[in-house]
């Protein structure tokens, strides 16, 4: 039986699965198909400081082996946060990641301050990869220096670990990734939604009411595992690779590619147990390959 | 809510476009009420990538009906199923129709255009077992969109019917059809009403007319049918506030004075 | 019936639908399934001005919704192309369009000069997009500076028009695009494919010979349209768009994202007939909607 | 070279994951000559997105076969079509075998393993009626993939057949059957292959040291199967020269002598 521990360096995860960001709700929604307790960790969806009501709809847009969103990170804020969600995430033995937003470096740096002094959370994953938000899609992540900026300035006030998610979007991904980890990033994660567009040649509209969204799912899967592999070659701290991820080969084939862990966003909607059968498609795969530690696999493609 | 991954299609009817399909998963039908949907998977491959949402139709025993329309590409692999494969849904999802309190002598109407009628039928059963007046009205484009009338009519809900093109019943719309008859003497104390938008939004101007409330079912793309996306939203008024609520968790059924209608709140 | 006729400035277009460069071969491998002269026009495969080997097999990889290809631009060269295949595409009433490679400046001016002289051209289009050749994918379309070297050098020589094709891996294509407007390009045509990789979790191996390889298909056309729709609104040069298009509707979206023209690629591989099935639901579409000119499409999209 | 969009299957027949189907297509079939192949669409969405390749097994009239095995998505999706369906073909492509010349008392040894024994009916017939000797060697892992050993044998070329895992007929690599014979008292004229790599490589060997030639049919993944997308090759010698040429063009029957395996040219 293949050991699917992963040490992050800052904290062990039971096994590389973490369902992502956006994608799982506050974890609560999906008590009703599983045991929170059997996942690595999950990240619960964007959180700003205020409520933020999100986009109008139509928000969801499906195309070929893939999902547009502009969600515009509707969410109930931290304050609500606190009260309602976390005290119903306390004692699990998943790693519990707060996906921290903003619309400034200060609001980033008012959210993990509110959090730093509640218990029950594992790390904080700074989203400022998120191109629904604001106009044309730009965020910090698509630029090594406004990176740098508030990677560092929320871990000088962070009492938790900190991950960086970037975006695919950037001027150059393995630049930032590098930024964020000069910074003081203790992780990486990637990628974030890819921008696109999608038109209704009917009505001559964009099908989405932002205009511009997000694009995830198996379609993304090549893009996101080539720059998996490219920001794993530059950066010494773990780096979460995701995009796309379904199955346990998927999930294998990002720590192949030189992943420490993986998250599962999209599949979560197509099956709310999708990271359960990805958890035991991995393992049985490292039976199958006789793979004793799953950290093994990671960053071992053969060139 | 439940994921049953072999829900076993018992029985397969076809009218045309129109298909139904019947599914045996004990502990979905167990659990269903009126209003209330399921999300099933089309395909195991990646396209179509999402579930499809479907309103259960009728429940009997361990069994659950869908009755849909194929309008694309999923509903189109739907339709290709046959008797003894098995599908992989999630279900029961949401809030459906109220049904609390005495309905006795409720004189109730229920309005469906189109695929819109399909959670009528669980609907009508429920409200007459509750000792309810049902009258169903059912519209379409044309004479093939009133597929299910006989099984109305032969389940003792002969309804009032109406199309656009004027080859069946009322000629114009199902609400004008409604409209005309609370002019003449039917005086329904509650309208419930699926369908396209602007049936639903006629609908509710039409209980606001006559000072009755209307319960609508809401469609929208949904990501994941149970909560977790926040991509169904539609605007909705709650206690004075106006905010995007989830149709798949709040809904798909709303209050007519609830619902916001874009351009009222634009 | 519509009029699907477009006109690009330096030439008039029978129908706004081209065979993209590398998915139509020659041109020829295509006549036992269609008569070219009912295209709008086609881009023969790249050409360097040596013969190419081309890169070692594995050289496709198909993924959902996608093909991830490096075949390494293998090719006959500008000599045996003058002489064995240029005579057979005299004459047609779709346009010829050459796609021009180098492996640095100077190899794109030997080629175009070359060619020059001969008849039966009726553009160029310089690939300074490919992503399998050099090393890590990188190309001179990932740079503005760059580009505006390399389109100045040609266009310098050139004795026919220029279309620059723009890879969608750039830091910024739309800063890459404006520099190749002002550097002289005549046109611009986007996307080339998107750099990925796949990974073979069972031999722990990359899928292709050549680690990384392009995305190109159905699953890239979100991400293709949004390109074409930023892109066309900074620049006045026509742009011809393209990625994942496979069918009428989805030409229909390029034009109302701003595209003039379209090109279609992967789909010609799926389907031989793929330009003549696109062509024709582009005559029905332009019925259904009662339009007369089918430019009256382009750039339409309603905001 | 034609596009038939519907081919019809006129009959279905399965053992285990192999699955043999009789298409209705005149041109194509018309045409066809052994060793070519078929471009086949399994799926009208964009997954799969690529046709697939497969060997013309058989032909008769108007009538094609094919013969393969499930293995992935496209073939399994192929398996679960059914007798009325139609499919849509590209065909016949590819240079087959070569059945030139004089072949009258020719003693021709025919190796196929596992799904490769597929276009090697067609072959054995042709080349029967051209006046050659055929004898069928039939590999596979084990009993359950020699199945088409009575189809050989009632059409009159009853193989020898050898499974890796001993089950059935000689015990270990259909070519070390094909070399024990060979040793015995066989001697074949020309060798004809088709399967796996490493078994094409040893009948190459074999042939090289029998100093007869060998016709080997490669396999490899295929973007267009016409000669498009470059996507197919294997090094290959001709005039003297290496290089990269296209299976789907040049081949997929090639010279043993003329293949350059990997390793050889590095
Ligand atoms: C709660 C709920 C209950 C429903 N119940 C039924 C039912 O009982 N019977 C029935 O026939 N249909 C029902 N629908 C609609 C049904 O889900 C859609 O017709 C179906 O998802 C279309 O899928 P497709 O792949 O065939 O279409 P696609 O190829 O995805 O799209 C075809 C067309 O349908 C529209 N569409 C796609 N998804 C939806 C959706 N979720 N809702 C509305 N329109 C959509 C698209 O915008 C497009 O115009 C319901 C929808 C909801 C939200
Ligand atoms: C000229 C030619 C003739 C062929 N004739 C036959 C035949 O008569 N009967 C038969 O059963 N098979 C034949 N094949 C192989 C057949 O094409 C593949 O098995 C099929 O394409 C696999 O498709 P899939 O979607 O099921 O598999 P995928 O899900 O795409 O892949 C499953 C496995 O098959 C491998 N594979 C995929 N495509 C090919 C390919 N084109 N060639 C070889 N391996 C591949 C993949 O690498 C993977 O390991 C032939 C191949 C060629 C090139
Ligand atoms: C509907 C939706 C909402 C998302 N919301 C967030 C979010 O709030 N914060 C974030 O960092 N990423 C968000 N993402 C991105 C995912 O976490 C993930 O990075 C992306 O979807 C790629 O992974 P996938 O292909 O497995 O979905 C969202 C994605 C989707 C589809
Ligand atoms: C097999 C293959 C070979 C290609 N070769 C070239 C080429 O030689 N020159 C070029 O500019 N683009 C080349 N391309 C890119 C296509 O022209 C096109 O830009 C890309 O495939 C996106 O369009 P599509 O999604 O319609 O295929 C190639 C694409 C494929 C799939
Ligand atoms: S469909 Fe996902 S939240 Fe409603
Ligand atoms: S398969 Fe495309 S060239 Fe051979």
């Amino acid at each position: 039986m293949t050991d699917l521990s992963v040490d992050l360096g800052f904290c062990v995860l039971k096994n590389p699965v973490i369902a992502a960001s956006g994608t799982f709700g506050y974890g609560l929604e999906f008590q009703p198909f599983l045991d929170l307790n059997l996942l690595g960790g999950f990240v619960v969806k964007g959180l700003y400081y205020d409520p933020r009501p999100g986009n109008p709809p139509p928000r969801l847009f499906e195309t070929a082996g893939g999902l547009i969103n502009a969600i515009g990170l509707q969410g109930i804020g931290v304050e609500r946060f606190a009260e309602e969600v976390l005290p119903k995430l306390q004692g699990l033995e998943a790693a519990v990641i707060i996906n921290v937003c903003g619309d400034h470096e200060e609001e980033y740096a008012m959210v993990v301050d509110h959090l730093n002094g509640l218990e029950g959370i594992t790390a904080y994953e700074l989203n400022i990869s998120c191109p629904n938000v604001k106009q044309g899609g730009r965020c910090p992540a698509m630029d090594p220096d406004a990176t740098f900026r508030i990677v560092k300035e929320v871990k000088k006030i962070s009492r938790r670990p900190l991950i960086t998610k970037l975006t695919p979007n950037a001027v150059d991904i393995t630049g930032v990734a590098v930024s964020a980890q000069e910074a003081g990033s203790d992780a990486l994660s990637l990628v974030n939604t890819f921008l696109a567009l999608a038109v209704d040649a009917e009505s001559r509209r964009p099908a989405l009411a932002n205009v511009l969204g997000g694009l995830s799912g198996p379609a993304i899967k090549p893009l996101a595992l080539r720059m998996v592999y490219q920001v794993a070659a530059r950066v010494s701290i773990p780096v979460i690779g995701m995009g796309g991820i379904t199955s346990g080969t998927d999930a294998a084939e990002f720590l192949i590619a030189g992943a420490s862990a993986v998250q599962v966003g999209t599949a979560n909607f197509v099956d709310p147990q999708a990271t359960l059968n990805i958890i035991s498609e991995l393992e049985d795969y490292g039976r199958r390959h006789n793979i004793e530690k799953i950290t093994e696999l990671i960053g071992t493609l053969k060139i | 809510m439940h994921k049953d991954p072999s829900a076993s299609i018992t029985h397969k009817e076809s009218w045309g476009t129109y298909h139904m399909l019947t599914l045996n998963t004990p502990e979905i039908a167990t659990l269903a009420a009126p209003g209330q949907f399921i999300m099933v998977r089309t395909s195991l491959l990646h396209q179509p990538l999402l579930r499809r949402p479907f309103s259960i139709h009728a429940v009997s025993g361990t069994e659950l009906i869908i009755f849909f329309q194929s309008v694309g590409v999923g509903t189109r692999l739907l339709s290709l199923t046959n008797r003894g494969q098995a599908l992989d849904i999630l279900g029961p999802l949401g809030r459906g129709f109220d049904l609390s309190g005495d309905l006795k002598g409720l004189q109730a109407a229920l309005v469906g255009g189109g695929r819109g009628i399909a959670p009528l039928f669980f609907l009508a059963n429920e409200l007459r077992k509750m000792g309810a007046d049902v009258r169903i009205f059912y519209g379409g484009n044309s004479e093939e969109d009133l597929v299910l009338r006989e099984r109305f009519a032969s389940a003792g809900f002969a309804p009032d019917c109406s199309t656009e093109d004027g080859s069946y019943g009322y000629h114009g719309l199902v609400t004008d059809l409604v409209i005309k008859d609370t002019r003449e003497a039917y005086a329904p104390d509650r309208l419930y009403a699926c369908g396209p938008d602007g049936m639903l939004q006629a609908v509710g101007e039409l209980a606001h007319g006559l000072s009755i409330p209307a319960e609508l079912s809401l469609e929208s793309i949904m990501g994941c049918g149970f909560g977790a996306c926040w991509g169904c939203v539609h605007k909705i008024r709650k206690d004075g506030e106006e905010a995007w609520r989830k149709i798949c968790e709040e809904g798909p059924v709303f209050l007519a004075e609830d619902v916001v209608w874009r351009g009222e709140d634009r």
